[in-house]
Formats: structure tokens, sequence, C-alpha cells
């Protein structure tokens, strides 16, 4: 019963993108449905997946054919929370470019694509092997690149080529790495029991792979020095810069990684590897400089660019920590910055339509004109930071019990001094945009707001449930655990 | 099938493409010239059908061998019909079909009169036939014969516009080409002289035992060939004639000479080579080191010659020299993924390039863009064809589940059976250097505004044909089972290995 | 010297080639007229044609036609023989095409120079805004 | 228990209400109201406690973060005073914010901060009281910011990013006290920990985000900034409760490490006194340099709050014995909420009628204010510690403490003894500078027309005053009533010492009359010599310092983007004109010609000829080297 479900959640969207794709440009409204409509089926379905137990299940690959490189989907704890993670959020998403798009122009590109990706997401989430995982995330980066190029003009082509350069030589990257895996294991590319083939392998081979691996996913990851694509990037429209650039892509790359460390290599090889200093430092720097880059931007989108390059680092040091209590602490900070982030975006994009701001230095006094907004960007800016009663404390919490059970001490400095420079750049947006008046004369808001506001409170309020609840998310999450912790 | 068909068949395809070409100019005089042309694909439709038959064959029956006539070798002439010949047999009907089709629908315009149209498909259909006959002889005899042949053929197809470039390209295509020739003949004559035959078995018989008395003899013979069949099938340095040559014949006729009549000389190479010489002298002398030299030379030379180019179909044309370079690369490492890496890359490669070829030529054709900055927006006014130029883009780049990853990947196999790790960037980098020199095409076609809503999507028979292309690029990168296994045996029987099917 | 005098001797058809077949290249690579060039692939053939037949040849043999009469005859190799009448034709279609292409270059450029059409060629293009 | 859970809950309810209500009186109505069913909730409570002695509540079944709450002696008392100063503040902004402009928002994180207080001193865990810690910060920040002029900003950020960086030292603390494996229960002493060393790092945290609440030296600078700028009934707040969160805290802390017996962190006791006296010499030093009134109370909560930690730190000396140090600093902990709000309520009013803060601009105002007068005289005295109000009471227990540990004759405890009295003469002399440049002396300053002390202001000032002498002359009810069981519940058991001890002994009566008469001569002195008019250098403070810190980071942030960026921009130019010329070279190489090119061009017929014979030629001759070198 799974597999045909998966399959229909990953080509079911696919199939709305077509539909969207040849519905004439007048019938915004059967457009704008089939939108949200596909959305809906394939998060309905990864709940149902979610609701029928947090089994692990690999289904029969059909063969391609090429020497054991199947088309293999599997379903499994890890794959499950992503998926989740991207499909509920997409249907927000949905709802709220609805609402953004209905200015703009060129939407059966724009939509089209929107879904492309999010079957593609799927995908990538519930792929069973390195190959089948490849092959989504090679497809993600052209099913994304329209979107992000989608605003047209110079600089949008430019962003356009840095995000496809960046991504296509982080795959090449993959590719070569998926290929000498392939040797050393005779053939076996499936999540879990490649670890056990490995046995032969030397210590150099595997540190080449794992790196290979690590700069390749690293690229979507987003870790310095790779993230130069991220904040370009920004150019492209609100949701997409909120989906692609705070769950689908960037989230795509974490998962790789987390791929890498737990499906591909497992805890003890990586632990023997004898590299844990090398990545934590490598993270710590992210997220430390990702903070302090961002102190300086002024374009709020860019600000925020640079904070997910930090906020993601979070995920991956809890990765590297190789301690089941880091782990549940970076598997909760993808879901709970995943929907902490795209708030903070879409409450950016509302201020850009509604206002018409792009900068910081511009936002005072919008507060008055969009209390709700900026509300709850202001609530979920205290989530980033990492405050109670908001879900972003609990990832932390978790992340530093985590690295202190392994002796990582410095952690403990970095995670509560980036907290710290979290509050620097984040709480001065929502201070000055209500403190003051602004001089913006007021005019009517644009109909479609209420389409836009609503994702964004929901999401907002969710981020609070899930600080007063952390519970919520534990039962997935230790699964995860369970899944790659003999505990 | 009938016995007497099926066992016929290797001579029988060669034959019926031959005489079907010289029926061509008497029907010129028919009412509807599209008969003809339809005619024409027709043969070519059996000539495919053939193929995967024999292919089939092979494949479960193995090898044989067949006397033209009953006289047997050394008198008569032999035709060897293994895994070699019917994936080159099914690449031929594959690409040369839809080609044709695609070439149907205005080809009396594009060369002017009907009967040069008529002439055009005579000699478009003996080239098919040259190729076929490279793909199942047996002997050198017949391999000098076809190469000529195909030489003419395809020289005059360049030439089928005359206007000046095309005709001065076609002039120094024939010099070049008959130099090439000249030096392939010559190395006949030397594998002659150290062995008194011209049939490749006992060639392979005679220098296994007693190659070691002239090696200097027997290099300078291999040299001969290497350099006629390299200037042939265009190996970088010696491709010089090739960009004219393509960018400037009609489209069909560069399709053709990119997709198949290249590959056509490259099968030549590998049955003198593996089959005629042997592998272990192939790899005893310092040839496979200078194959895989020239290829990862081509691939970057190539590809950044592409770059370069502003003309679409130029740099498609450059794109083929850096893809020749893969060919011959998989050749050079000379192992069993390096060789079937080459079998796959040579049908992909086959497939995928007639399909830029022919969606740059549509593009052509209904916008008059021949550059690529002035195509803002094409692909708003034709999707489907942007659409299957895409398609090929990706599998060119190497996409999974294009038929362009299947090579890739074999060959990125190879180079790390041989620890050859400056093949793997090399390799790596060359899908990098594609995706540079073909993405911008799609991105100035779907993602820049244009003007003028004026122009119009081809008419369906080429759209047709496109799509078939598009989907045996799709078919074959997703289910290559089969064709890989044909791969296989071929790089099997090329290394005298016995591969299982 | 004189062993190698002396199988240079032996093999005097081969040098011959040899000489035949720089010659024809020279002729190719320094003439810039077009027919020359022709003619200089045309000596270039011809020089392998005379490998060939020296290559088939055997001292004292006769023409490889069947004679029933007089058993214990030494004939030549046939196969040069065969192979080398198909040269001839691929070479003499080859020299018609060629010079077929040539008429329409000087129909076109006025001229059976290499040089002069490169020169137009490339004024052509530099006027046609380069690639 | 419902009783607690009400005093959490109606307060917000209360701020939600507030939406629906426009007018200044009408909300001000609600705040009052609100505070008075809290303090009523928060009595009923203590009753229930006294009943049923310790009651905990726990919400079940909510996995990773279960809230629990805790009412014992001491959260009792703290709540109780809180909601008392709460409704007194309260009825005082019947009258005050009707100067104020944006009261909305006022009120609402009036009483959002109330009932965050009440839950921070109810928790019953240290993540839940890390809640009401955080949004206490969050909430009574909108206080300091009201005005949101540039000044009442930056003081704001000062606060909020201190704050929240206390909230982030406590939660590495309660990270480390899980890893450390050790209860995060409030009102246990921890069981022996697993890793000893992490423990003393969760505590150092503790201390450090208690202690930035608490205006400890070195991290009280947002403290003297957020006052002046707030609004009155903002800093009598901040002043009178908020920072007794932060002593609150700490004595939790202490009483987790069960008040230093087993040794679990040795250093702590030494630590906490040092603290202490650096904090109430800081204080009362700064004190008594400032001019602008709300600062130099300010900087008395700053001295102030030395007492108390000072006491902490004593209790934790003495291990387990320290009954006086702690009692005093709880005691201490409700006198200074008392006292302060009192004064900053009564230089409220005076502001109000004057707009004026400079001590040196004021002067006989007692004429017009004669209650407001007579109530910050009677602030005065107790903050000062005259016998017979309640500063008296609480003091003297410290000083017993501090006597104690100075027997065990430590060089840092006798110092820490002796400093206690000075601090006590600084604070006596600064409030003599109070009170006399406010009310005595001639007028400087013109009143304002309705300048004057409206009733409810009135009410507010005379309740304060009375409970104050209440406490004053009734110490030993005070005593039984509350603060033993306070102490009781913060752990220390050991109580005997407490009930023998005689607050009116003729010495310490003494000892203090002295004090205030040195005091009074420091005042004089002070005013000859303009001792009071002088400025400390700069560099002194941690503030310039952390803004010397920026500095740097800055310059160097600058330099480093602006050599990177000069770098990478030259870097691609070079690498983009560099790939331009391969493509010219190319195109020319290809079929452009011109120059040297015509020759070398591909589509040069003779080159390409040339060019065959070339690749053959090498060929051959790689061939021959390879045998060459082969052999």
């Amino acid at each position: 019963m799974s597999l045909p479900l998966i399959l229909v959640a990953v080509f079911g969207t696919a199939f709305g993108a077509v539909w969207a794709a040849v519905t004439p440009d007048e019938d915004r409204t059967e457009r704008n449905f089939v939108v949200f409509g596909a959305s809906l089926v394939s998060a309905l379905i990864v709940w149902w997946l979610l609701g029928q137990g947090l089994y692990s299940a690999s289904f029969p690959a059909f063969e391609l054919g090429v020497a054991s490189l199947n088309f293999k989907f599997a379903l499994d704890p890890l794959g499950l929370t992503y998926a989740v993670i991207a499909s509920t959020l997409w249907v927000f998403a949905s709802v709220y470019s609805v609402g953004y798009m209905d200015q703009e122009g060129k939407q059966r590109q724009f939509f089209s694509f929107f879904l492309l990706s999010a079957g593609i997401t799927l995908g990538i989430a519930f792929s069973g092997n390195l190959f089948t995982f490849y092959l989504f995330y090679e497809l993600l980066t052209f099913a994304t690149y329209p979107l992000v190029v989608h605003s047209g003009g110079e600089d949008a082509a430019k962003a356009g080529r840095k995000y496809i350069t960046y991504s296509l030589v982080g795959a090449s990257l993959i590719l070569a790495a998926i290929v000498m895996l392939w040797r050393l294991t005779g053939g076996i590319l499936d999540f879990g029991a490649i670890s056990a083939a490995l046995g032969n392998a030397s210590a150099g081979q595997l540190v080449t792979l794992f790196f290979l691996f690590f700069i390749g996913f690293g690229v979507k990851a987003a870790i310095m020095p790779l993230h130069g694509w991220l904040p370009a990037a920004m150019v492209a429209p609100t949701p997409v810069s909120a989906l692609l650039h705070a769950v689908a892509v960037v989230n795509a790359g974490v998962f790789g990684i987390l791929r890498t460390v737990y499906s591909v290599f497992g805890v003890d090889v990586v632990q023997n590897m004898k590299i844990r200093p090398v990545l934590l430092g490598i993270c710590a720097l992210t997220i430390l400089m990702g903070s302090l880059i961002a102190l300086k931007q002024d374009v709020l989108k860019r600000r925020l660019a640079y904070s997910t390059i930090s906020q993601l680092a979070y995920i991956l040091l809890g990765a590297f920590v190789l301690h089941p209590l880091a782990l549940k602490g970076a598997i909760l900070h993808m879901i709970f910055h995943s929907t902490l982030k795209i708030v903070l975006f879409f409450s950016a994009g509302i201020v850009a339509t509604e206002t018409g701001y792009l900068n910081v230095s511009e936002l005072r006094g919008v507060g008055r004109i969009l209390p709700l907004t900026l509300g709850s960007f202001g609530l979920i800016s205290l989530g980033m930071i990492g405050m109670l009663p908001l879900s972003g404390f609990w990832s932390k919490y978790f992340l530093l019990q985590g690295s202190l059970a392994a002796d990582a001490w410095i952690l403990l400095a970095v995670l509560l001094l980036s907290g710290l420079l979290n509050a620097f750049y984040f709480l001065p947006i929502t201070i000055t945009a209500f403190s003051g008046e602004s001089d913006l004369q007021p005019r009517k808001k644009s109909s479609s707001l209420w389409f836009m506001l609503v994702p964004t409170l929901a999401l907002a309020a969710l981020g609070l449930v899930f600080g007063l609840w952390p519970g919520l998310a534990s039962p997935l999450v230790d699964a995860v655990v369970a899944q790659f912790f003999s505990l | 099938m009938p016995v007497v068909i099926s066992e016929n068949l290797a001579v029988l395809i060669v034959v019926a493409l031959l005489s079907a070409g010289y029926v061509m100019p008497l029907l010129k005089k028919i009412k509807r010239f599209r008969v003809a042309e339809f005619f024409a694909v027709f043969v070519l439709g059996l000539a495919l059908s053939g193929g995967l038959y024999l292919a089939r064959e092979v494949l479960h029956n193995g090898a044989f061998t067949y006397a033209v006539g009953g006289w047997s070798a050394p008198w008569g002439i032999e035709l060897a019909v293994d895994s070699v010949s019917g994936l080159f047999l099914i690449t031929i009907g594959l690409v040369a079909a839809p080609i044709l089709l695609w070439a149907s629908v205005d080809l009396v315009r594009e060369v002017g009169s009907r009967a040069r149209a008529a002439w055009y498909l005579t000699l478009y259909l003996l080239l098919v036939a040259a190729l076929s006959g490279l793909a199942v002889t047996g002997d050198l005899f017949n391999v000098y014969v076809m190469v000529e042949v195909a030489t003419i053929a395809s020289c005059a197809i360049v030439a089928a516009r005359s206007n000046a470039v095309s005709v001065e390209a076609t002039f120094k295509y024939l010099m070049l080409a008959t130099i090439g020739s000249g030096f392939v003949l010559l190395g006949i004559g030397f594998l002659f002289v150290l062995t008194g035959n011209l049939n490749m078995n006992f060639i392979f018989q005679e220098l296994s035992t007693s190659w070691q008395n002239y090696p200097t003899a027997l290099w300078v013979g291999l040299s001969f060939f290497m350099v006629g069949f390299g200037v042939k099938s265009a190996l970088f340095p010696l491709h010089v004639w090739l960009p004219d040559a393509h960018s400037s014949a009609i489209t069909p006729s560069s399709a053709m000479l990119s997709s198949l009549a290249v590959k056509g000389y490259i099968i030549a190479l590998l049955k003198v080579f593996y089959i005629a010489v042997g592998p272990e002298i192939i790899t005893n002398l310092p040839i496979t080191d200078i194959m895989t030299l020239l290829g990862m030379l081509a691939i970057v030379a190539g590809a950044l010659f592409a770059l370069a180019q502003d003309e679409l179909k130029r740099r498609l044309a450059f794109s083929t020299v850096s893809q020749v370079g893969y060919i011959f690369l998989g050749i050079g490492l000379g192992n069993i993924h390096g060789l079937t890496g080459t079998f796959m890359h040579i049908i992909s490669h086959g497939a995928t390039k007639a399909l830029l070829f022919l969606a740059a030529g549509a593009i052509i054709k209904q916008t008059g863009k021949t550059r690529i900055s002035e195509m803002a927006g094409v692909g708003f006014e034709m999707p489907v064809t942007l659409g299957v130029f895409a398609v090929g883009s990706l599998s060119m780049i190497g996409i999974p589940l294009f038929s362009g990853f299947v090579s890739k990947w074999q060959l990125l196999l190879g180079s790390l059976v041989n620890r050859n790790f400056l093949a793997v960037i090399v390799l790596v980098g060359g899908s990098l250097l594609a995706a540079a020199y073909l993405l911008p095409v799609l991105r100035t076609a779907f993602f820049e505004r244009s003007q003028d809503r004026t122009v119009k999507e081809v008419p369906y028979v080429q759209l047709v044909a496109m799509l078939f292309l598009a989907v045996v690029i799709i078919m074959v990168g997703t289910f290559p089972s089969f064709v890989l296994q044909l791969a296989k045996q071929a790089a099997g029987t090329l290394l005298g290995l016995e591969v299982l099917p | 010297m004189g062993e190698i005098g002396s199988r240079i001797i032996q093999n005097y058809p081969y040098v011959f080639a040899l000489a035949l077949f720089i010659i024809g290249i020279y002729t190719i690579l320094t003439n810039s007229n077009l027919f020359k060039k022709v003619i200089g692939i045309n000596i270039m053939e011809g020089s392998i044609y005379v490998f060939f037949i020296a290559a088939g040849n055997i001292r004292g043999g006769v023409a490889p036609i069947l004679d029933m009469g007089e058993p214990g005859l030494v004939y030549v190799n046939p196969l040069p023989q065969a192979l080398m009448l198909t040269g001839i034709v691929v070479s003499v279609s080859v020299t018609a095409f060629s010079l077929a292409l040539i008429m329409k270059l000087y129909r076109f450029y006025g001229t059976v120079d290499a040089r002069e059409i490169m020169r137009i060629r490339s004024e052509v293009r530099a006027s046609a805004g380069g690639n | 228990m419902h009783w607690s859970l009400l005093l959490i809950v109606i307060p917000f309810l209360g701020a939600a209400l507030l939406g629906y209500l426009r007018d200044q009186r009408s909300q001000s109505l609600i705040g009052i109201a609100v505070g008075t069913i809290v303090l009523l909730s928060s009595v009923m409570s203590f009753l229930a406690f006294r009943a049923h002695g310790v009651l905990t509540w726990q919400l079940n079944g909510a996995g990773v973060f279960a809230p629990s709450l805790r009412l014992d002696g001491l959260s009792a008392l703290f709540s109780m005073f809180s909601a008392g100063v709460w409704l007194v503040t309260g009825i005082y902004m019947y009258t005050y914010m009707q100067h104020e402009e944006r009261t909305l928002s006022f009120y609402a994180f009036y009483l959002i901060t109330l009932g965050a207080v009440q839950g921070l001193f109810l928790a019953g865990d240290f993540v839940t009281l890390l809640v009401f810690f955080e949004v206490m910060t969050v909430a009574s920040f909108f206080w300091v910011i009201h005005r949101q002029d540039r000044e009442s900003m930056q003081a704001g950020y000062f606060y909020l990013f201190l704050g929240i960086a206390a909230g982030l030292c406590i939660a590495g603390g309660i990270a480390l006290l899980l890893v450390a494996g050790t209860t995060l229960k409030i009102g246990l002493s921890a069981a022996v920990p697993g890793n000893t060393a992490m423990f003393g790092w969760a505590v150092l945290l503790f201390v450090l985000g208690f202690g930035v609440k608490a205006g400890m030296a070195p991290v009280h600078i947002w403290l003297p900034k957020a006052h002046p700028v707030a609004p009155t009934p903002g800093s009598a707040l901040l002043s009178g409760i908020l920072i007794k969160a932060g002593a609150y805290g700490l004595i939790r802390t202490g009483q987790m490490v069960n008040w230093g017996l087993g040794d679990l962190v040795p250093w702590l006791g030494t630590l906490v006194v040092i603290l202490g006296v650096v904090t109430m010499l800081l204080g009362v030093g700064l004190a008594l340099l400032q001019a602008n009134a709300k600062r130099l109370l300010a900087y008395h909560s700053v001295s102030q709050m030395g007492y108390i930690i000072l006491g902490i730190g004593t209790a934790l000396v003495l291990k387990g014995q320290g009954s006086f140090g702690l009692s005093g600093a709880i005691f201490h902990s409700l006198n200074h909420a008392l006292f302060k709000s009192a004064l900053f309520l009564g230089v409220g009013i005076i502001v109000l009628g004057t707009d004026e803060l400079d001590l040196n601009k004021l002067g006989g105002l007692w004429k017009k204010y004669p209650w407001t007068a007579i109530c910050m005289l009677i602030a005065a005295f107790g903050i000062t510690g005259t016998p017979g109000l309640n500063g008296f009471i609480s003091k003297s227990l410290l000083h017993h403490g501090a006597l104690e540990v100075a027997l065990s004759g430590n060089a840092i405890m006798v110092w820490a003894e002796r400093f206690f009295n000075l601090v006590g003469v600084g604070t006596a002399a600064s409030f003599v500078k109070l009170i006399g440049l406010t009310f005595l002396g001639k007028q400087k300053t013109q009143l304002k027309a309705d300048a004057g002390e409206g009733p409810m202001l009135k009410i507010a000032m005379a309740l304060l005053a009375a409970v104050m002498l209440i406490i004053g002359t009734q110490p030993d009810l005070i005593m039984n009533l509350f603060i033993k069981p306070a102490t009781h519940s913060a752990g220390l058991t050991d109580l005997a010492q407490l009930s023998q001890v005689n607050f009116f002994a003729s010495s310490a009566v003494w000892d203090m009359l002295i004090t205030l008469a040195l005091g009074g001569t420091l005042f004089a002195f002070g005013m000859k010599t303009n001792l009071f008019h002088y400025e400390p250098p700069q560099w002194l403070s941690l503030e310039a310092a952390g803004r010397q810190l920026v500095k740097a980071y800055v310059a160097a942030d600058s330099y480093v983007s602006r050599t990177y960026q000069s770098f990478s921009r030259r870097f691609g130019f070079r690498l983009r004109s560099c790939y331009r010329r391969m493509l010219v070279i190319n195109r020319r190489l290809d079929f452009e010609g011109g120059g040297i090119f015509t020759v070398l061009s591909f589509s040069n017929l003779n080159s390409n000829a040339f060019l065959v014979l070339t690749v053959f030629a090498a060929l051959v001759l790689y061939y021959f080297g390879a045998r060459l070198l082969g052999g």
C-alpha cells in the first residue's frame, strides 16, 4: 500500500505541475486550486504514512539495468521527517504564494515548477538508495532554477547562474563519490547496507569519500565557504526564498549530509575516521561567521539568508557530534528551524508587497501598519534566538546536551554566543518596526493580503505550540534516533 | 521470420539499403515526392527491425560469420556478425530513420529541386548502407571499400546545399578525408605485408604468433590507422574539418554526420585494433595511453571551443568533438567498463546529438536566427522543440534517467578501475563544461523575453521525429538493460572475454 | 653500407613508393592551387598502389589465372590487385568529385587559389560581424 | 494550588481584556482590579501553604517539557510582596499614567510582567522558571523603551540583550545540569551529580544568569541606564521586584548546592561573597556621585542587591549554619522591595510636578509635597537602616551573618564585614543628600500648574510607608510569620539561632546610629568639597570596555571585508578577462584568422594537412621515444 502512495505523492504533484502548466493564463482560480489541491494531497499522503507508524520499509526497486543502479524508494523515520516538513510547509506556502503571486506575471511557469519541486523534494525524502537520492537531488536543481530566476532581469540571471554553477559542481562531486563508493562496496548503494560493505576500505579512501560527499552536499547546505549562492538567490520571489532557501533546497543538502553520516557510513565508521573535530570546527565557524555577517546586512532577506546559513550549521553540528541527544537536537532543529524561518520569510514578503520596503533601515513604524505581520515576525525571531516559550529553544537545548554529553565543550560557548548574536540581528528589526511613526502614507491593503497573512499566523502559532509542547514532535524524532543509535 | 531471410539478414540489410538508394532517382517523377521520402524512411525502418533481430540473435546465440555468395574466406567476402555490429545496426536504425523523417518535410526546399532531393536520398541511403556495411564487415578489404563509400557520400550530403561556405567546407572535408583514407589504405597495406591476409580473423591469428618479430612495422601501420580514422572521426587535433562541414551543411546532413558517420569510422577502428590486431598487442603497445591522452584533450578542448561559439550549430559541432573524446577515452581505458562506456556513448551520443541538431535546425528554420544570443524567448513560441532540446542537453550533461548518464557512469567506472583519477576529473569536468555550453541556450530561450510572437512550432511530422529521439534517449536512460547487455557483450567480444548474457 | 644498399636494391619498389608518397604530400602542402592539390592526392594514392602491387608480387609468379594444363605454377597473390582496382576506381571518383567542387568554388569565389579563398572568406565573415 | 494557578492566569486574562478598553482610567481600573485579585489569591495560597505545607503541581503528558509549579514559604513570600507592590503601583498609576502616552501598551506589559513574575516565583523546576524569566525580560523591556526616544532605546537594548544573555546562560546551565545527572526540580538540593566539574560550571552559569537580573557587579550596567528612562512605575517595579527575581534565582541556586553542605562547589561561597561586596561598594560609590535622582536610586538598588548577595554568600560559606545571612537576604529583599519602590514613586511624584530629575536643581519642595516628603523620609530611614524601620531589621540580620563569617578569620570575610559598615555610611550620606537636596533648602524650579499629590498618589505612598513601619516595629511577628518558613523552605533547616536574636540590642542600635552620624558628616564633607561632582573616568566602567571591544571588532571586520572584497573583485576580474581572452583565441584559431592565425587557423587547408602529418610523425616518434626509454 505504501509504495503506490509514495509514487502518487511524488508524481501526483508532477501531474499537478503539468495541469498548472496547461491551464490558460486567465484561469487563475483553477490553477490556484490545482496548486493547493496537489500539495494538500501529497501532504495528506505523507501524514497518512506517518500515521501508519514509523516503521522502516524499503520497496522492491525497479531495475534500471545499470549494474545495481536501481530506482528504489524506502520509508524510514529520517526520510519521513523530511517529507513531513517539506510537504506540510508546502501547503502553507501554496496558499501564501497564491496571495503573493496575485499581481505577478508568468504564473503558469511559476506554479508548475513550484509543484514540480514539491514532488522532487518528496522523491529525495523517500529515495531508498544513493542513486535515487542523487537523481532527485540533481533534478531539484533544475526544477528550482526557473523559480530562482523567475523575477527576470540581469541580477536574477546572475544569481541563477551562480546557483546552478554551485549546485552542479556539488552534484558532480557527489557523482564521483558515488562511483567510488560503488567500486568499494561492489555495487551496494542501498542506505543502511553500505556501511557493512565498506569493511575492506582503507581509512584514506573513506575519508576522501566522506569529504567528497560533505563538500558536495555542503553546497546546498550552504556551509561556509560554499554558501555564496544562497544570499544571491534571494532575488527570487519571497515564497520561493521561503520554501527553497529555508525548507526544501537547503534542507535537501542537510538531509544529504545526515544520510551520508548515518545511512551511508554509519555512526561507527564516521566515529573511527577521527575527523569529528574538523567537521565540528567548520560548523562552529559557519554558525558564528553567518551570524556576524548577518549583523551587517541591511536588506532584510539577505539578513534572513545569512541567519539561515548559521542555523543550518546547527543541524550539521548536531549531526556530527555523533551522539543520540545531539542527533535528536539536530532533527528537532531541522523541523523547528523550517517552521520558524518560513514565517520570517513570509512576513518579509508581506512587508515587501504591502509597503515596498526591502531594507531593515526603512522599517521604522511599519509595525503600526502591519501589526500582525511584524508581531509574528518578532515572536518568531525570539524563537530563532532560542528563547522559551518558542520551539527554537528545545532544539538548541538538546544540541547543547548532546554536545556536552559528547565532551564537545567548546560548543557550549559557540551556541550561547550565537544565540546572543541572533538576538543582536533579529530583535532590532521588530523593535524599529514598532517604534516611531512611519512616513508611509496609509493606503488600502491589497485584496490578497489575507492569503499571505493566514499561513504566516498559523505557522507562527505552530512555533508557539511546539514551544509549549515539544513533546508533539518527539515520537518522530525519537524514532529517527532509535533508527541510528542502538539505545 | 523465414530461415532463408534470417540467415542472410546481415547482407540483406546492406543490399536493401543500397538498392533502395539506387531506386530513389527513379522515384523523382512520381506525383507526390513525399511518397519517395516515406519509402526511404520505411526501408530504414526495415533496417532497424533487421538490426534489432540480429542483435537479439547475437545476444542469445552468440556471434556468427557469413560468407557472401558461399565463398568462404580467404577467397570470398566474409561478414562477421557480432554484438558490435548488432549494436551499431540498432544505432543506425534508431537515428537514421527519424532524421530522414524530419528531413522529409521540406527537403526539396532545402536542397533546391526534386531531382537534387532524390539524389540526396540516394546519397543518404548509400551512407547508411556503407555504415551498416562497416558494422557487419569481417575483412579489411570491405572496410576500405565501405569507408570510401561513406566518405564520398558524407562529403556529398554536406555539399547538398550549394553555397560558397558549404562547398568550401566540403572540399576541405574531402581533401582531408582522402588523405585519411590514404593513410587507412597504407595501414591495411602494412597489415597485409606483415600477415599476407586481409581477413581480420586470419590477421589476428598470424599476428598473435609472430608480432614480436616486427613491432616497429606493426606500430607504423597502426599509427597509419589511427591517424586515418582519427581524421575521419574528428579526434581532437584532427577534427579541423568538422566544424565547418557540420555547421554549414543542411540540418539532416549535420545530424547524420555528427551522430552516425563519425561513429562508423570509430567502429571500423575498433574492429581493426581489437579484432584484427587483438587486445593484448594493443595493450602492449602504447596505443591505449595515447588514445586516453587524446581523448581527454578532446573532451576539454572541444568543450572550450564550443563555449566560444555563438552560432548554435557550430557550438553543437564542437560539442561533437568533445563527445568523440569520451568515446576515444573509453577505447583508451581498454577495460570492459571503458569499452562498454564507449559503446553506450556511441548509441547515446548518436541519439542525443541527432536530436540536438534537429532541434537546432527546427529553431533556425522557424526563426531564421542562427545565433544563440538572438534566440531570446524562443522557448515560448516553440515549447516542444525546446523541450526536446532540454532533454538532449540533460542527456549530454549526464543526468540520470537520460542515456548520457549510463555511458558516463561506465566510463567513470572504467577510469576508476584503471586508477586513472585524471580521467575521472576530466569526465566530471567535461559534463560540467557540457552544462556550461548547453544550458545558456535554454536560459536564453526560456528565461529571456522576446518581442515577436509570430514564430510557430514546426510541423508535427518533425515534432514526431524529434519526440521519437527524445523517447529513445529516455528509454535507453531508464531501462538500458538490453542495450547495456549488448554493449557489455560487444566489449567482451573485443577483449576476447566471455560476458554472460 | 653494402648490406643496407643491397636491401635497398632488393626493395626498390617500396623506396619508390615512399618517394612518390612524399612527393604527393609535398604537392598537397606547398601548392595553394586547388587543382595541384588534387593532383598531389592522386600522386599519393599512386604511391599506395605501387606499394600494394609490390607487396602482392612474387618473383617469377604469373598472373593468377587458373590453368589446369600446367600444375605447379606460382601465382601472384590476386588480393592486392583486386584491392588496388577498387582503389583506383575510388580515387577516380574522388578526383571527379573534387574537380566538380573546384568548379563550384571557382563560380563562387572567382579563383582556385586556396589562400585567396581564405582571404575572401574571412573578409565575408568579418563583414558578417564575426561569430 | 488552584490559587497559585489563578495568580499566573489572571494577569494574562487582564492583559487580553485591556485590548477592548481605550481610555486610560478604565485601563488602570483593570490594573488595580487584577492587582487586587492577585494579591488576594497570593494571600490565599500563602494560607494554603500554612495549612498544608509545600504544594506542588505538575502538568503531565507533555513529553519533553512538563511544566510544574511549587508553592513553598519562599515562593509564597516573594509572590505576596511582589503582588502587593504591584497593586500599590497600580493605584499610583491611576494618576500617574494620565501624563504618559501609549498607556495601553504600558498597561498590557504591566500585567503580562506581573503574570510572568508570579509564575517565576511559583515555578517548580528550572525550565518552567526559564519560561517565565524570558517572558518577564521581554515584557518589561517595553517599559524601558516606552518613551521611545534615543536614550531609552539604547537603554532598552542594553536591558534586553543582557536579559537574553542571562536567559541563555541559564539555559546552558540547565543543559549542563541534565548532563551532570542532577535534578532540575526547584526546592530540592541536588543529588550528588555524576560529573562534578560540569555541575560546577552549571552553578557558575546560574550565578551569572541570575546575577544579571539581580544587578550584580560587574553585569549591573543595564540597571542605572534602564531605571531613569523608564516611566516611574516601571522603574519602581524594575527596582522593587524584577531584580528580586534575580535574588530569588540565586537563593534557589544556593539551595540546589545544598548551601555548601557536601562541598559540591567549594569555591562558590567565597565567590558570591566577593561579588556581593564588590556590588555593594560599586553601587554605593557610584550612587554618591549621581546628581540624577533616579540614577542615584538605581545605583542604590545595585548596592542593596549587594547586601542580599552578600547574605546569600555568607549562608553558602557557613555550610548550613548560615541562617542569619539567608534570612537576612530574604528579609532584605522584602524590605528593599518596599522602600525602593516607595522612593521611586516619590521621585516620580516630584517629576510629575517639575519635570526635573537633577537634585541640584530641586529643593524646598516639602511645603508643596508634605505627604511625599514624609513617606520618602520614612523610606530613606528604612534604606539607611535606622532603628525602628524595616531596613534596620534585615541589615542587622545580614550583619550578624557577616560577623559570623568574619569569625572564621579568613581575610576576605573580615574585610567583607568592614566594608559592610562602610557601605552603610555611604548609603546614609547619599540619602541625606537625596532628601535634603529635594525637600529642604530653597526652591529653585517653579512648579507646573497641576503640580501636587493626587489622592491616589497619596494612598499609594501611605500604604507602603505603613507597611514599612509595621515591619520595623514588629520584626519578630514578621520573622515567625514569613521569614522563618521562607528560610526553611529555602533549604536551611537549622533556624535555632534566629529565634534568640534580639534586634533592638543596644549595641546594634548604637552601631546603626553611629553609621548614620558618619553618613551625615560624609554628606557635609562631600557638599563642601565638590566630591559629589567627581566624574569617574570612562574606562572604569565595563560598558566602556564593551564599547571599545565593539569598536575594535567593527574596525577589524571592516578591514577584513574590505580586503577580501577588493581581492575577490580583482581575482574575479582577472579570471573573467583570461576567460574572454581564451574564447577570442579559440575563435580566431577556429576560423576568424587574422595575424598569425591566418596560417594556423583550422580553416586553412594547408595547415590542416600539415597537422595530419605532424600527428602521424608525433605518434611514430612517441613510439621510438618510448622504446628508447623503455629499453
